[in-house]
């Protein structure tokens, strides 16, 4: 019994994602989104056990929580129940919501089978599933916006599919074999293996915001709605990063690539970030960067990756339901309130002192080099400086629309959110860290974990006086669009003359078949075809004397 | 000897009757050359049929029924000729009719 | 009955075709009973010859016709793989063309020339012998041309025509190529590979390519596919059918056939003629993407697809490795699935909504909800997103050319996937994300004509959601590959 | 040999009973002798079927007094072929030359004359000796000529007296050739003749001989006189005409070349002949695809098809040292014959159907008949597929086992002219096809009975047959066949 | 001696002929052409056929020569364009030297062949004149359907008669004086032919003679009479003239069957029978040669000419 039950984890979502099919159902269908997930929050509550083959399905289906499976679950349900209740709150019923409905739940199954998927097609499928279904998370306003973003993000998630799909056959190709750990076992020395990581490291990158894959990132979340951006942020791009740690063979060259491109992302990002005005943009950069710090740890072999990535999941996905409680919020007080808990959020990502965020930071650095200790540690700062600037950004952030007597469901939800990234690392930190409970006590821990934001505060502070340069989201899509143009300027000016051609031709063919009636009519007198009876007869008697 | 020149003379009708029909255009003169192909072809056969001593009669009675045979060819000739003439006027056949 | 089952498998629809001709435009239901009689009664021999194969029989039935022509119809497992799915889809299809054409005129000549197209297919699939499988290809382009110029208006008669300016020269070559390998080796049958040894290798190239050019032609292999799209004036149940099970997939079975049952993996191998072919393949599945890519019709972009789609089987068959090979014959059945779906779908959009340019799928989905599911999900099918059918083939395609040591395979299996994307995710777009124009009509109540399309559509969800499943085209294609091929 | 005399004598006493009855029993008489004259052909083909070639001494006198009567395979094949044809062509003539669509004239006429070309047909089929053939083909000839004139316009009379030139033209040749033959050799027979002593003058003999039968034949250069006369003629006219007459000049050189004197066949006459026979093919495909009416399309096709016959020449016997069974081409080329008749014929009579609906054949005209005439247009189509050899019809059977030949004997230029001849018969064929499946008609079709046109689509349907199942015919063939068809000049 | 006269005579014949191509006119060029073929029949007669000699001056100068003046007389009435256009001489001098030299080098290099035992199986033919025996028992097959191919022109001629005319009577009217020499003969002739004919069907069985040839005679006496209004022109629905066409092949034919009915072989003569046979054959078949020649002669239905 117990084996089934990651599949009917990924079942569930998948059963509860038809209903809108029926349209009697459709105008409550909103209200199963926070439903979706719970078999998948109960599983990581269960530590994530059971284990089960299905031969007949697919090529072979083989599903078993990956390392620190729980984690990612747990966080994952929560991230996304807590958005589906906001998603429920906010979002007008309709056709529109129906459909969101079913491919919200597509994604969350999608993004749930890559945490629990044994072989490379089940993971395949899942990141699927996960990457194209949340095109319809980007699009649902259809706004020319969201459909730009959207058009941009499924390009991005396609590639990524590409690539990935070229790196997983390889992968098996040299397995023989479609599981997962026979895979990437196999990849290093497949013949063809560093062309098949490069390829994954391409798919993986995309969907985890590795830099310069991370383009969509800027753009789609804040065309998104709301909950969709939540879910994006804390818990889509998770898929990329256990690709990347199911796959990539840090031990090898790759990690320092990983370590580079995560390092750059990190600091990078944060500072572009304050380039933008609109508050889910900064948030978008900041997760650009956190993805950066969460890679680089993978590529330094961090054994600790998940419970990084299970604060930053909850507090990111916490930070953007902010934006949409306080667009709703109606009254000063309310906004106040959302602000403190997005403020405190801030602060937690920043790795405050006793914030889950520092837990995870604390937690993060073990076992690692010096110098990346150190980046780490630097990162708080930019961190901080991009999120102050998000809290600046949000603090003038005004409701366009909602629902307004909504607001203290969806307060809770994120307040809920905030709670558990506060609490949930200190609850596991002994469980996961094995280090004492008393650890992030520490003085040095917390001194370490409180100058750079202090610092990053301070620039802050600085930053509100100026007027930061400001840019549309998305860095550099402004040079593939110029790209873009040129090519179109080429393409038009081809010539288009083989239909001409080919009508000359024909009507050339036409007149010599017709010279043959002229030709045919030389034969047509007698005196000519008598004349050639005679030759043909001389011809036919001296060709049959000569040689006897 | 006799036999030779009758046999010449043969294969020389038969040639001045393909070279009538090639050269002559009017229908009924082309009936007239290919009657004396014909003619001179049986000559030609009568001659060599009398070689063996004895006259054979099989190559007469071959020439016999190639006379009549070619009669009945002539005939239906003729006739198409005389009908192609009231038709349309000409003894030529319309490809050969430099004034059509 | 091991000789009568074969014969009684293609009388199935060839007689039907024989008495359809002759009856009269308004007997309706005789003509549709006769014809859905047969498919079904077909879909009943073909299942129990399946039930009496796996229980080890074998059929065979013979007609010398005079010395080394020799009809020879024989069921190996690749004809049966071949012929289930031939007849599934006919009977499909003939639901669909019943709905779709109602009380139209001519009637009779369709359903005539329909069935007879499907018996060429099936003989096609059951020849055992080069000579039958000739015959039956002509049957094949011979019976399709009315198909083709049914509308018999101008477009139709010049797309007939240039059927058949392709398909003629092509089975000229095809022919040249069976008599100059057959008048050195006797006649070749299937079971029996022809000694090869007794042609200089030159001459074998040059009679492979021969081959390839003869059945390329139908297969759609650039640069021979120009009538494919042209011929997208038939009315939607042939285009169907053209595209899933009959002309096109003829071409491409006869390029299985060729490799494996004429000349052999190994021997195609040695002669160095696998990887040309294999690049053109991979060239006709680029460029009828990119030419895909151009069109407004959307019949004309689905034939350009399907130029490119069976490119696949091709690839999979030319590059002689078993996975390949796999690959090749499950996106036989596969591409028939996806492939009749979509022309479903599009026939649908035609007949009910008067639509046949992309521009005007604009807001079709939910106004024909079940319909644009199904083009959905045909659509998606082919693009390669798993766990529909397209994935399975290209996975197999891709493992196939890593083992074939053609790594370059998958460059274009990942170009073809972007390409497919990139002309079938905008109709899905306008399908369900454009508004609608104002004066846009439509529906779908017709269920004779959407309920094939729901059927294909779910068995191309469900082919690649079982693939593994022993008895799912994968698995049969592995069955085939394994015993019949293997090393 | 009941059978075989019946076959000889049968279509004589006809036209003699139609000649000297009362016009009313002209058709029951008609269609009684071609029913009759069926059953002996398929009793004739039991027979030789069973016990091999039938044997006939005319009058008790053995050669060479006498004259000798033999039906083989071959002889059979072509009798049974015919007797098909001419009962679908007084089928069709029941409707078409009816005394008040044609006139009195015509309508005695056909019938006459027709029985009198079957005579001569028959007789020539079976004829061992080569005077014998000579008076066959004179009565075949003059027969011939006659239906062409039968429509009495100044283009038939035209026609029809060309054709008479050529016709004459090579039986003079032809007799020339058997003046030769009986002065060296004193026999006319043609098993004697195979086993004469050579003599020098034989070249020239053979020579005549088959110059005068290819002008017969219409050969290429010779094949002028053949469209005009045969789209001259009333359709039953003209399917009776290109479906069985040229066979006839056709057999008696394969009679020639294999049978009485294949030591003769030089390889550059023997190749001359092929080089003809593929010019023809090209040249008739050619000029067909440029004709503007369906009978004249149909004529020139005839041009084409009678010219591949002459592969035969080099390729008989071809590559039978490579494959036993690669020497196949003899036999091709008579089924080329044989299913080229019944296509043939049912080509003419479609298109007879066809002017009996708009009362024209103009192509144009011809616009959207398939909704009209399906069954004329289905026989067309069959027909069409014969003759562009494409399987499975008698034509592709033909042409699979020429082909063979060919390319097992590296002769590829000829197998080259037989696939290309195919592609340019399904060209001219086309035009047509697609004209007839046009939608919109220029003109309103007359109705016409239903019986009338499956007479066609029968013959033509048998065409098709001839392929499904050519075993038997090629079994029949065999029959008696020449040594040197086996073994190649 | 007999090789002068023999060379004498084929120049004749050569010169004649010549004339009869070469020569200016159509007209002439047929009286030419029936003239070379009275010394034709008399190279016959040199060469010991005189069968051959008989037929050819009956057949082909005789009715041809009739055939070729009506044909030309009529070409007259009709108006048809009768000027004289030129053909190309040369490849026609070519191809006709050609021709001539290569039967020339033929009759030298012919060899001499055994011919058929014709005389030893004379008595058994019913037939004491070799040339009958082979026509009519030995290749009585090619002397049948030769009977039938005269037939078939006669129908091909007839099939020549405008629809409008095809109930009218056969041929043109003729317009002889009732005093005139056509007329004298017209009454003359007719019996003196008839005797002449029936003698040389008699006696062509055991002599010189035959069917064909008397047939031809009579053939012209019919022609004569019907040119001199004597006989009026038939009609071709006329059953008595169309039993006469059928009744020679008919009996051939017949007699034939009934051989093979009793038990011969077809066309199979016993020798007892032969000769009454042979005779009643011979006089079946003349009568309708007789008829058919002539009708070949005097051509299709004619409706009579408007005054002009």
């Amino acid at each position: 019994m117990n084996a089934l039950l990651p599949f009917a984890v990924l079942i569930w979502p998948l059963l509860l994602g038809l209903v809108p099919a029926v349209p009697r159902w459709r105008p409550h269908a909103l209200w199963i989104l926070p439903l979706a997930p719970l078999p998948a929050l109960g599983l990581a509550l269960a530590g994530a056990p059971g284990a089960i083959f299905l031969p007949d399905l697919l090529l072979g289906v083989h599903l078993a929580a990956v390392p620190g499976g729980a984690l990612y679950l747990g966080m994952t349900a929560l991230v996304w129940a807590a958005a589906g209740v906001h998603a429920a709150l906010t979002l007008p019923p309709g056709p529109k919501a129906g459909a969101l409905t079913g491919f919200w739940c597509l994604t969350l199954a999608g993004n749930l089978g890559v945490f629990l998927a044994g072989d490379v097609v089940t993971f395949y499928l899942a990141f699927a599933a996960v990457s194209l279904a949340a095109w319809f998370l980007v699009v649902h306003e259809r706004t020319k916006k969201a459909l730009a973003a959207g058009k941009l993000y499924i390009t991005l998630a396609i590639l990524g599919e590409a690539a990935l799909l070229i790196g997983l056959m390889i992968g098996a190709a040299a397995a023989e074999d479609l599981r997962v750990s026979s895979v990437r076992a196999a990849l290093p020395d497949a013949p063809l293996g560093p062309f098949g990581i490069a390829a994954l490291l391409v798919g993986f990158g995309i969907k985890a915001g590795m830099i310069p894959l991370h383009l969509w990132l800027p753009v789609a979340h804040p065309a998104a709605p709301v909950p969709g951006s939540a879910v994006l942020s804390g818990a889509i791009v998770k898929a990329g990063l256990i690709g990347m740690i199911l796959f990539i063979p840090v031990a090898s060259g790759w990690g320092s690539l990983l370590v580079v491109a995560g390092l750059i992302g990190a600091f990078a990002a944060a500072l572009w970030g304050l380039t933008q005005q609109d508050p889910k943009a900064v948030l978008a950069y900041s997760t650009v960067s956190q993805m950066g710090l969460l890679l680089t740890l993978v590529g330094a072999g961090s054994s600790h990756v998940a419970f990084y990535a299970l604060h930053h999941g909850l507090a990111k996905a916490a930070m953007f339901l902010c934006v949409g409680v306080v667009a709703a919020a109606a009254t000063p007080r309310a906004r106040l309130l959302t602000l403190t808990i997005a403020g405190i959020m801030a602060l937690s990502v920043s790795g405050f002192p006793l914030s889950g965020g520092a837990l995870a930071k604390l937690a993060s650095k073990e076992g690692l080099s010096d110098p990346l200790v150190l980046a780490l540690t630097l990162s708080s700062m930019t961190t901080t400086l991009v999120l102050g600037w998000f809290m600046l950004r949000l603090a003038r952030h005004h409701a366009t629309r909602g629902h307004r007597p909504v607001w203290p469901g969806l307060f809770a939800g994120a307040a809920f959110l905030a709670a558990l990234a506060l609490l949930v690392p200190w609850f596991l930190w002994e469980r996961v860290t094995g280090l004492q409970g008393t650890y992030p006590l520490g003085q040095a821990n917390i001194l370490a974990g409180l100058w750079p934001v202090m610092l990053g505060l301070v620039a802050v502070a600085v930053l509100r006086a100026r007027a930061m340069p400001s840019y549309p989201p998305g860095d550099l899509l402004a040079l593939l669009e110029m790209l873009r143009a040129r090519l179109i300027l080429v393409q038009k000016a081809a010539p288009q003359s083989r239909r001409n051609f080919t009508i000359g031709h024909r009507r050339r063919i036409l007149r010599i078949l017709l010279r043959s009636r002229r030709a045919d009519s030389f034969f047509q007198p007698w005196p000519h075809a008598g004349f050639l009876l005679t030759v043909v007869t001389l011809a036919f008697a001296i060709s049959i004397w000569l040689p006897n | 000897m006799s036999l030779t020149v009758f046999a010449l003379t043969g294969a020389a009708l038969v040639g001045l009757g393909v070279y009538g029909l090639l050269a002559l255009p009017h229908l009924l003169r082309r009936v007239i050359a290919f009657n004396l192909t014909g003619s001179g072809l049986f000559l030609f056969f009568g001659a060599a049929g009398a070689r063996g001593g004895a006259v054979d009669p099989v190559p007469q009675a071959l020439i016999i029924t190639g006379i009549v045979v070619a009669l009945s060819a002539s005939a239906l000739a003729v006739g198409l000729v005389v009908a192609l003439a009231r038709s349309s006027g000409k003894v030529v056949l319309p490809d050969e009719d430099p004034a059509p | 009955m091991s000789a009568a089952l074969p014969v009684l498998i293609l009388l199935t629809s060839l007689v039907p075709a024989g008495v359809t001709f002759f009856l009269a435009q308004d007997s309706h239901s005789l003509r549709n009973g006769l014809n859905l009689g047969g498919a079904i009664l077909k879909l009943g021999l073909i299942g129990w010859m399946l039930f009496s194969v796996a229980g080890g029989a074998s059929y065979e039935a013979i007609l010398p016709l005079a010395p080394g022509l020799v009809m020879l119809l024989r069921v190996d497992a690749l004809a049966l793989l071949f012929i289930s799915l031939s007849a599934t889809l006919w009977f499909l299809t003939t639901i669909y063309a019943i709905a779709y054409f109602g009380t139209k005129a001519e009637l009779s000549r369709f359903f005539g020339f329909f069935s007879l197209c499907v018996a060429a297919t099936t003989g096609l699939a059951l020849s055992g012998s080069l000579i039958s499988f000739f015959i039956f290809f002509e049957l094949l382009t011979l019976s399709t041309w009315p198909l083709v110029a049914h509308k018999q208006d101008k477009p139709s008669l010049s797309a007939a025509r240039l059927y058949l300016v392709y398909a003629l020269p092509g089975s000229a070559a095809l022919l040249w190529a069976i008599i100059w390998l057959e008048s050195a080796t006797g006649p070749v049958l299937f079971t029996d590979p022809p000694d090869l040894s007794v042609l200089e290798p030159g001459a074998l190239r040059a009679i492979f390519a021969l081959f390839i050019i003869g059945v390329g032609v139908k297969a759609a292999i650039v640069p021979l596919h120009g009538w494919l799209p042209a011929a997208m004036a038939a009315p939607a149940p042939v285009s169907a059918l053209l595209h899933a099970v009959a002309v096109v997939k003829a071409g491409a079975f006869g390029v299985v056939r060729i490799i494996y049952d004429v000349f052999g993996a190994a021997n195609v191998v040695a002669l160095g003629v696998g990887v040309p072919l294999a690049v053109l393949a991979s060239a006709t599945i680029i460029w009828g993407s990119l030419r895909a890519l151009q069109q407004d019709e959307i019949k004309k972009r689905l034939a350009f697809s399907t130029v490119s789609q069976v490119s696949y089987i091709v690839l999979g068959a030319a590059l002689a490795s078993p996975l390949a090979m796999i690959g090749g014959l499950v996106h036989l059945i596969h591409q028939g699935l996806m492939k009749i779906t979509l022309f479903f779908c599009a026939g649908i959009y035609d007949e009910r909504a008067g639509v046949r340019t992309i521009a005007g799928l604009n807001g079709l989905g939910p106004r024909m909800p079940w319909t644009s599911a199904c083009f959905s999900l045909g659509a998606l099918g082919m693009i390669g997103l798993p766990p529909l059918a397209g994935f399975v083939s290209k996975f197999y395609l891709g493992l196939g050319g890593l083992d074939a040591g053609a790594p370059w395979v998958l460059g274009v299996l990942v170009a073809s996937t972007l390409l497919n994307a990139a002309y079938f995710l905008p109709l899905l777009y306008r399908l369900w994300f454009l508004p609608a124009a104002e004066d846009a009509t439509g529906d779908e109540r017709a269920p004779a004509l959407v309920g094939p399309a729901v059927v294909t559509a779910l068995a191309t969800l469900g082919v690649g959601l079982l693939a593994a499943s022993p008895i799912s085209p994968l698995g049969w294609a592995t069955l085939i590959v394994t015993r019949e091929y293997g090393p | 040999m009941t059978s075989l005399v019946v076959l000889l004598t049968l279509p004589l006493v006809a036209a003699l009973a139609v000649l000297a009855l009362p016009e009313r029993r002209r058709e029951p008489l008609g269609l009684l002798t071609v029913a009759i004259g069926l059953v002996a052909a398929l009793t004739l083909a039991a027979s030789v079927w069973r016990s091999g070639p039938v044997l006939l001494t005319l009058g008790g006198w053995t050669p060479p007094l006498g004259i000798a009567l033999r039906a083989d395979g071959l002889a059979v094949a072509l009798i049974l072929m015919s007797a098909l044809v001419m009962s679908a062509v007084a089928l069709a003539a029941r409707f078409e030359m009816r005394a008040t669509r044609v006139g009195p004239r015509a309508a005695f006429g056909f019938w006459v004359l027709m029985a009198l070309l079957w005579g001569a047909l028959n007789a020539v089929y079976v004829s061992r000796d080569l005077f014998n053939l000579y008076v066959g083909i004179e009565l075949l000839s003059l027969a011939a000529v006659a239906l062409v004139a039968l429509s009495g316009t100044a283009k038939a009379l035209a026609a029809a007296l060309r054709y008479m030139i050529f016709a004459l033209v090579g039986s003079v040749l032809y007799l020339a050739g058997v003046v030769l033959t009986y002065a060296a050799h004193g026999v006319l027979d043609i098993g004697l003749l195979a086993a004469r002593m050579p003599a020098e003058s034989d070249a020239l003999a053979l020579g005549l001989m088959t110059a005068g039968l290819l002008a017969k034949t219409a050969l290429f250069p010779f094949h002028v006189w053949l469209p005009t006369a045969h789209a001259a003629a009333p359709a039953p006219a003209s399917a009776l005409l290109s479906a069985l007459v040229p066979k006839a000049s056709f057999l008696i050189l394969i009679r020639l070349w294999f049978e009485a004197m294949p030591d003769l066949a030089s390889s550059a006459a023997v190749m001359m002949l092929a080089v003809l026979g593929s010019i023809a093919v090209i040249w008739g495909g050619v000029l067909a695809l440029v004709q503007s009416r369906l009978k004249l399309i149909v004529a020139y096709s005839t041009v084409a098809q009678l010219g591949y016959l002459f592969l035969i020449f080099p390729l008989a016997g071809g590559g039978g040292s490579v494959q036993p069974w690669s020497a196949g081409a003899w036999t091709g080329a008579m089924f080329l014959a044989l299913s080229h008749g019944l296509a043939k014929a049912a080509m003419f009579l479609a298109a007879g159907i066809c002017i009996a609906a708009v009362g024209s054949d103009r192509l144009g005209d011809l616009r959207g008949l398939v909704r009209h005439l399906p069954m004329t247009v289905a026989a067309l189509a069959l027909a069409a597929i014969t003759l562009a050899g494409l399987p499975p019809s008698g034509g592709f059977t033909a042409k699979y086992l020429l082909m063979t030949s060919a390319l097992a004997a590296g002769q590829w230029p000829l197998a080259l002219v037989l696939v290309g001849g195919g592609l340019l018969a399904a060209a001219y064929l086309y035009r047509p096809m697609a004209a007839l499946f046009a939608r919109e008609a220029r003109i309103a079709p007359r109705p016409v009975p239903r019986i009338w046109q499956a007479v066609p689509l029968t013959l033509a349907a048998s065409a098709i047959l001839l392929g499904l199942f050519s075993a038997t015919p090629f079994d029949l063939l065999q029959i008696g066949r020449p040594e040197p068809a086996e073994e190649g000049l | 001696m007999s090789l002068a006269l023999d060379l004498a005579l084929c120049a004749l014949i050569l010169g004649v002929s010549l004339a009869a191509v070469a020569g200016a006119g159509v007209f002439r060029a047929v009286i030419f052409f029936i003239t070379y073929g009275l010394f034709v029949a008399i190279g016959w007669a040199r060469l010991g056929a005189y069968d051959v000699a008989l037929a050819e001056a009956a057949i082909g100068a005789g009715l041809t020569g009739v055939l070729l003046l009506t044909a030309q007389g009529r070409l007259r009435r009709v108006q048809a364009d009768r000027t004289e256009r030129p053909g190309a001489p040369l490849p026609a001098a070519l191809a006709g030297g050609a021709v001539t030299l290569a039967l020339a080098w033929a009759w030298f290099v012919l060899p001499v062949p055994e011919a058929p035992d014709v005389a030893q199986a004379l008595p058994q033919s019913g037939a004491g004149n070799p040339v009958t025996a082979v026509l009519l028992n030995f290749r009585a097959w090619d002397t049948l359907l030769e009977s039938i191919v005269l037939l078939a022109a006669l129908l091909g001629v007839w099939m020549l008669a405008r629809d409008a005319d095809w109930d009218a009577p056969l041929g043109p009217r003729y317009h002889a004086r009732p005093s005139g020499v056509l007329a004298y003969f017209g009454r003359v002739l007719p019996p003196i032919g008839l005797i002449f004919g029936v003698y040389l069907v008699w006696a062509g069985t055991e002599t010189v003679g035959g069917a064909f040839q008397g047939g031809t005679v009579l053939a012209g006496v019919v022609l004569v009479a019907m040119m001199a209004q004597v006989l009026p022109p038939p009609r071709a629905s006329k059953r008595l003239l169309r039993a006469a066409l059928v009744l020679g092949p008919g009996v051939f034919l017949l007699s034939g069957l009934a051989a093979a009915a009793l038990g011969g072989s077809f066309l199979s003569l016993s020798a007892a029978l032969a000769k009454p046979a042979i005779l009643i054959i011979e006089a079946a078949l003349t009568v309708s040669i007789a008829v058919t020649l002539a009708l070949l002669v005097i051509g299709p239905a004619e409706a009579p000419e408007p005054a002009p």
